[in-house]
């Protein structure tokens, strides 16, 4: 949270940070290799990609709701939009008519930019080719989040003057419009009407979404360290106060919405990737619950929280928990574990997160290096102050019968 | 307080990723020299889940009758992998790692083409090969060199419900299918195209996801004075639709594919003024052995009526399940592997003789099929009849 | 003439749908102009309402399960405010409507988790159900008595609300919650009176919407659940005759959508009256403006 | 009066449906002065604060700040009817700037019921209000291309904290402060904004006599080290009678005495108004 101007310790923490960064991205690209996708442990790979996606989606939520202290519900729309914007500019030529089935002529659209600049720089067998396909795919996820943002930016217009549970209601309804007009089949020769999208352009390594999303959120922190994100604040604490300090309400407001929205599409263009396909009707409502439920189990108001509550839902409802629904979980083999189980079990954690536990994992805290050296420096000293804690808590207890005995007596 | 429960959190992730890991050495029978396992992706949930239960408990009907395979002399053990893929294009494709990453030799459905297109490339990629067993968009099996299906296919489908509705004196027809939904547009669009070519009028409509009512689609097709109403959509929407038309006093047939040969769809119409004709795959009665030894099967279970909807009406999709099971295990036989890549290869030339007829896969991967058989639902006694094998040339 | 017997049908089942939504819009306005939450789980008790009667009358009779369906429904209501709403009332607005769609993601997956993810069929009300023809239009029984029973319940509502001291009370909270509790007005009974109306009108709507539309999915409750929050804010919310008209409004524009054909936007019409609203008036209809206080 | 003007407050009127909070007011603040308002509770005082400061649009009237309009309204549409003001026709113009346009013009305020960013830290709430001022964009901010004026903001900010012996604290949360260093630190909030016009809501409110004579002094420190004009509403008098150069009394929504605080301390309106009359 707080930014200690500390010199040498500084430093410390650059290069520890950049050593992290390297060491996991070697690990997720021996891991790429590694993992077949017939191992067991593919579902490691599963949740780590698509726990890294929805990171990026939910650290761009939190911006708005944790950092602008705007509700939003409208972030699986906008996931919708830069989803599409990517995946219909990225299907070979060569594959249109295939997809665009019912469309005379494979649709309106006759291009994919990373073919397009694969062929140009060499060919699908060149080096230059790879280059160029991940370059295009590059920049179709830039123009994805661009699209994104510009439209966020129309809807900001007219939905940001509204207040809290306005804006949460309006802003749901939007995703909804969205939706439904992407689904439209006079829109089909462009976003194939309700028909599923496939067969674009993907990544072909862990390790992209891992580097693109890492490359986002980096920037999504440094922005809300800087002297906006402390504008954003200020808005989330007080927004009389702040408009009384000079911040213009609305501006910075629409500047939280776009950006967050910009990487929302850019989120959506990943998942698009992840998934090899794509069709409107997941992004409903309940996508962006999802999201939500993720911001609020790290904790508003903190990146780390966000990405670490990300994955683990998606572990846990991609993965481990699946063992609910087949009947046999943790060696425990019972009847009542049928399909559906895990998501109750599930709902019950999350409700139990945001009633006794409301500030999630990480509250508004960070993580940060000289945290966790704090945190095992002062492990032992605790550990070892367990037992006298428990006893405090024992005597504390007795004594309140005591009283309450004392009490009752007189 | 809060370090404890990152420690608790913590404990469970450490025992999860153990219980994974071991779950896989599962134990060995005695008289079977391994296992091999079939994974079944299916809806159980969401607007396919009755119709992906009721395919897979023919899956799960074969296998009880059949519960292993000789491989390479050795008696294998054939264990089902039965993952939910909740009818979602986004969870199924997780649903579809999940089950590859489980160490299945081949992979059985979807019911729902939409989840079937979108797992595809999974199972593409992972060279995985998998059996459609009543999806029948083409694009399930186009371009995809692992996906085969041993059901028809909806431009087949499609040809067929027009020629039945143009033969029966419709001229205008109402076509209803559901925005997002790959198979109803789908199997309304080459439906639309056969219609057209012999002479026919349409009217296309779309309900968006979660619309329960119906009464202005039926309006509609009143008022534009069409006489044929089809709406090939999931058993969902079918019977809530069945329930307004009839209402509303539709006055029109209702024609719809596959997805309607279910016993949702006559427990809907019983008793009430509508006319429902479907094509479908099997025929109830086509095969007593078969079909009395599933009603056998499902009435000593409980939870295996249950997830047939309450009684033992055989819908065509649980027969189609079962003779997947059999083009499975043959293609295991004949690989003599449990490897994917084993399977993989001999898979194109299996071919095993069903109860709802002969499988052959020819081009795409796709069974060669020429008859679809048309039913028409008996108000009254709430069972199927049987009108007419229909196929084109 | 023709035009009457061309659309009837359509304003017909808009009366209907519109008589459904209004009994759930209540809900919402009501809870809303108490303690300010949208209360997300509002329709997936509209939902489990329907389950509960699917549950009950395999066993039960009729009448009876009818009674404990209100009962039931009533009770989850009141238990939903005392676990998840009443421990968070001084947190900050957002916690309160997480919780709320906590709530929603939990009633959703016990559904989903009761009924396996298969749709349940309503039982037959006979009554309700047998069809009946108007001037050529044919459709069911309960597209008439919806709007009739929806009126009936709403005039005896308002004349609670207006005439007894717990009216007087509610009324008294919604203006201004801490004064009202220094003025010695139990605030927790006035809430629990508010739920008990909410889940008892959800639970008469449900049984009439889902004689209509027969089928049960764990998501059956969601649509209706923000058509009918739609409903609330256009006609003003924490006002109960404008979450009636809202309501009417929306299932009968909706209906006439359709049947131009555009049926692709009929539930965007939805959301595009919201945002219309929410921009010419933010109260809504007959709703009052508050003043921020600096 | 040749004195230069930096605040005019022209015949503004406050009126809330029916219920007119300010009535007819109109008042001066001329270059250098600490000017007082006060009057009893419910007066209109800090009604009178929002329209200057652009919280609430006036119903009829204009404000000035360096003789350029920042508010101007006339009773328009319903209100027209329900007008209850004086010099209903005086004024025809619409201006109504946003707050952080007026604070961006040089007027910077506390609040009465302090509003501090509670989830931010002391030296964060102060560099809040450097916002405004700052020339970098969006990305050149988040890349740190600005790391200079970063730097120089950070360093200002500090000097702010030192000058009212918050340095100490400049990494704890602001709420986690005693109440008497939270009203400094709004001070000190609303100074970072570079003002011409200091409003300060009652910033005595809650000390004892030692702390208000210390605050007293800080004022008059501000007024001298950063060249502005004060305009302040308090209660207590021997602060307002110890400082400040006028005093405008407000009752009822309407200003009933102006002058220096010798004159308003034997202005008999003042003591009815304070005391009440006896019958």
């Amino acid at each position: 949270m707080t930014e200690r101007i500390n010199g040498s310790s500084n430093k410390r923490n650059m290069v520890l940070s950049f050593i992290a960064l390297a060491a996991l991205l070697v690990l997720v690209y021996v891991l790429d290799i590694v993992i077949k996708p017939t191992s067991s442990w593919n579902n490691l790979m599963t949740c780590l990609e698509k726990g890294t996606i929805y990171a990026l989606v939910a650290v761009s939520m939190n911006l708005l709701n944790g950092f602008t202290g705007l509700f939003s519900l409208g972030q699986a729309g906008f996931m919708l939009i830069g989803a599409y914007a990517y995946a219909v500019f990225a299907i070979a030529p060569e594959d249109r008519t295939t997809v665009y089935q019912y469309y005379e002529g494979g649709g309106l659209i006759h291009f994919s930019l990373p073919h397009m600049l694969q062929d140009m720089m060499g060919g699908a067998d060149a080096f230059g080719g790879a280059i160029g396909y991940y370059l295009g795919i590059i920049l179709l996820m830039i123009f994805a989040g661009l699209l994104t943002a510009g439209i966020a930016f129309l809807i900001g217009i007219p939905v940001l003057r509204l207040k809290s549970d306005y804006l949460a209601i309006a802003t749901l309804g939007f995703a909804e419009i969205i939706r439904s007009f992407f689904q439209w089949e006079g829109l089909g020769p462009v976003t194939n009407g309700s028909n599923v999208l496939r067969k674009f352009a993907s990544y072909d390594s862990s390790i992209f979404p891992v580097l693109v999303a890492g490359v986002c959120i980096a920037f999504i922190v440094m922005l809300i360290n800087s002297s906006y994100g402390r504008a954003f604040k200020s808005i989330r604490d007080d927004e009389i106060a702040a408009e009384a300090m000079g911040v213009n309400l609305f501006k910075h407001k629409e500047l939280s919405f776009v950006i967050s929205s910009f990487f929302a599409g850019v989120g959506g263009a990943l998942l698009a990737m992840f998934q090899n396909n794509i069709n409107a009707s997941p992004f409903t409502s309940n996508m962006t619950y999802e999201i939500l439920l993720i911001v609020v189990i790290g904790g508003i108001g903190s990146v780390t929280g966000s990405i670490i509550g990300s994955y683990l839902f998606i572990a846990c409802s991609e993965w481990w928990l699946r063992g609910l629904d087949k009947g046999e979980f943790l060696g425990i083999e019972a009847d009542f574990m049928t399909p559906g189980f895990r998501k109750v079990v599930f709902a019950v954690v999350i409700m139990g997160i945001v009633l006794f536990y409301s500030r999630g994992i990480m509250g508004t805290k960070e993580f940060s290096w000289d945290g966790l050296f704090n945190f095992f420096r002062t492990l032992p000293a605790r550990i070892a102050g367990i037992p006298g804690k428990i006893k405090a808590k024992f005597s504390a207890k007795k004594h309140k019968k005591n009283t309450k005995k004392v009490k009752e007596a007189q | 307080m809060k370090k404890k429960v990152a420690l608790l959190l913590a404990l469970v992730m450490i025992f999860s990723v153990f219980a994974a890991g071991c779950g896989d050495s599962s134990e060995e029978g005695g008289d079977y020299a391994g296992t091999v396992k079939i994974g079944v992706f299916e809806p159980a949930s969401g607007d396919n889940g009755a119709g992906g239960k009721q395919e897979t408990l023919g899956i799960q009907y074969a296998n009880s009758v059949t519960p292993e395979v000789e491989i390479g002399g050795e008696l294998y053990k054939v264990e089902l992998e039965i993952v939910d893929n909740e009818s979602d294009n986004a969870k199924g494709v997780t649903a579809a790692s999940n089950l590859i990453s489980s160490g299945v030799s081949v992979v059985l459905g979807s019911y729902g083409s939409a989840v079937s297109i979108a797992a595809g490339e999974v199972f593409k990629e992972a060279g995985v090969p998998a059996i459609g067993v009543t999806c029948t968009n083409p694009q399930v099996t186009a371009g995809n060199d692992v996906y085969f299906r041993i059901c028809f296919l909806d431009p087949f489908q499609g040809t067929v419900l027009a020629n039945y509705a143009w033969e029966n004196g419709a001229t205008k027809a109402y076509c209803l299918s559901k925005l997002g939904d790959d198979y109803s547009v789908g199997l309304v669009n080459y439906f639309v195209q056969a219609f057209k070519a012999l002479g026919g009028e349409v009217v296309e409509e779309q309900f968006p996801n979660q619309n329960a009512d119906f009464t202005s689609y039926v309006a509609n097709a009143k008022a534009k004075g069409c006489d044929v109403f089809f709406a090939p959509v999931s058993t969902e929407a079918a019977a809530l639709i069945i329930d307004q038309a009839a209402a509303q006093n539709l006055g029109m047939p209702m024609l719809a594919g596959d997805t309607w040969d279910s016993n949702v769809i006559t427990g809907a119409a019983q008793g009430k003024d509508v006319e429902v004709v479907v094509t479908t795959f099997y025929q109830e009665g086509g095969n007593p052995e078969f079909d009395n030894g599933i009603k056998a099967w499902m009435e000593a279970d409980s939870k295996m009526l249950e997830n047939n909807g309450g009684n033992t009406d055989l819908a065509a999709v649980t027969a189609m399940g079962y003779d997947a099971y059999y083009v499975a295990l043959e293609a295991i036989k004949a690989a003599g592997s449990t490897d994917v890549a084993d399977v993989l290869a001999v898979l194109p030339d299996v071919t095993y003789e069903g109860v709802c007829g002969q499988v052959v896969f020819g081009e795409n991967g796709d069974a060669v099929r020429d008859t679809a058989y048309v039913k028409k639902c008996n108000t009254e006694t709430g069972a199927w009849e049987f009108v007419a094998a229909q196929s084109i040339k | 003439m023709e035009l009457v017997v061309k659309w009837l049908p359509y304003i017909l089942a808009g009366i209907s749908v519109g008589g459904q939504f209004a009994l759930i819009a209540i809900g919402y306005t009501m809870v809303y102009g108490i303690l300010r939450l949208i209360n997300f789980a509002h329709g997936d008790m509209f939902m489990i309402a329907g389950l509960i009667m699917v549950y009950m009358a395999t066993a039960l009779p009729l009448w009876m399960s009818v009674i404990l369906v209100l009962i039931i429904t009533v009770v989850l209501g009141c238990t939903i405010e005392r676990v998840a709403y009443r421990p968070l009332r001084q947190a900050p607005r957002m916690s309160i409507m997480i919780s709320a769609i906590g709530v929603s993601y939990f009633l959703q997956n016990m559904a989903l988790y009761v009924t396996g993810g298969l749709t349940r069929t309503y039982p037959t009300i006979e009554w309700l159900q047998k069809n009946i023809t108007i001037m050529g239009a044919s459709t069911k029984m309960v597209t008439l008595i919806t709007p009739v029973l929806t009126i009936v319940l709403v005039i005896a509502l308002v004349l609670l609300i207006k005439r007894t001291k717990i009216g007087m009370a509610m009324r008294a909270v919604s203006r201004d919650f801490e004064t009202s509790a220094l003025m010695g007005i139990d605030i927790n009974k006035v809430i629990t009176v508010t739920f008990i109306i909410g889940s008892f009108l959800a639970a008469v709507g449900s049984i009439l919407y889902f004689s209509n539309y027969t089928g049960i999915m764990p998501t059956s409750g969601s649509m209706p659940g923000l058509k009918a929050f739609v409903a609330a804010v256009f006609g003003g919310i924490g006002s109960i005759p404008g979450a009636v008209v809202g309501a009417f409004v929306i299932g009968i524009c909706e209906n006439i959508i359709k049947g131009l054909g555009l049926t692709t936007f009929s539930d965007a019409f939805t959301f595009v009256l919201l945002i219309v609203i929410l921009m010419v008036k933010p109260t809504g209809l007959f709703g009052e403006k508050n003043i921020d206080k600096v | 009066m040749n004195k230069e003007n930096v605040l005019r407050v022209s015949d503004i009127t406050m009126q809330f449906g029916g219920v007119v909070a300010v009535n007819n007011l109109s008042l001066e603040v001329n270059k250098g002065e600490i000017i007082g308002l006060i009057g009893p509770n419910g007066a209109g005082k800090t009604t009178a604060f929002n329209v200057i400061t652009g919280v609430y649009a006036p119903t009829n009237g204009m404000v000035e700040l360096n003789g350029s309009v920042i508010a101007e309204n006339h009773p328009q549409g319903k209100m027209k009817a329900q007008y209850k003001g004086e010099n209903a026709g005086k004024y025809t113009g619409k201006t109504v700037l946003t707050p952080d346009k007026i604070t961006k013009k040089g007027i910077a305020r506390t609040f009465q019921n302090i509003r501090l960013f509670k989830g931010m830290t002391v030296l964060e709430n102060v560099l809040v209000a450097m916002h405004m001022n700052m020339k970098a964009g969006v990305f050149g901010s988040a890349l740190r291309f600005n790391a200079a004026e970063e730097a120089k903001m950070r360093e200002e900010a500090m000097d702010l904290l030192r000058m009212f012996g918050l340095e100490g604290n400049k990494d704890d949360l602001a709420t986690s402060l005693p109440y008497g260093k939270q009203r400094h630190l709004e001070i000190a909030r609303a100074l970072a904004t570079k003002p011409q016009l200091l409003l300060l809501d009652e910033p005595a409110a809650g000390m004892n006599p030692q702390e208000s004579d210390e605050l007293m002094h800080l004022v008059g420190k501000i007024r001298e080290q950063f060249d502005l004009s004060v305009l302040m509403i308090e209660h207590h008098m021997q602060v307002i009678m110890g400082i400040c150069d006028r005093i405008y009394v407000l009752d009822y929504g309407a200003l009933i005495a102006e002058g220096n605080p010798e004159e308003i301390q034997n202005n008999p309106r003042v003591i009815e108004a304070y005391l009440g009359v006896d019958d």
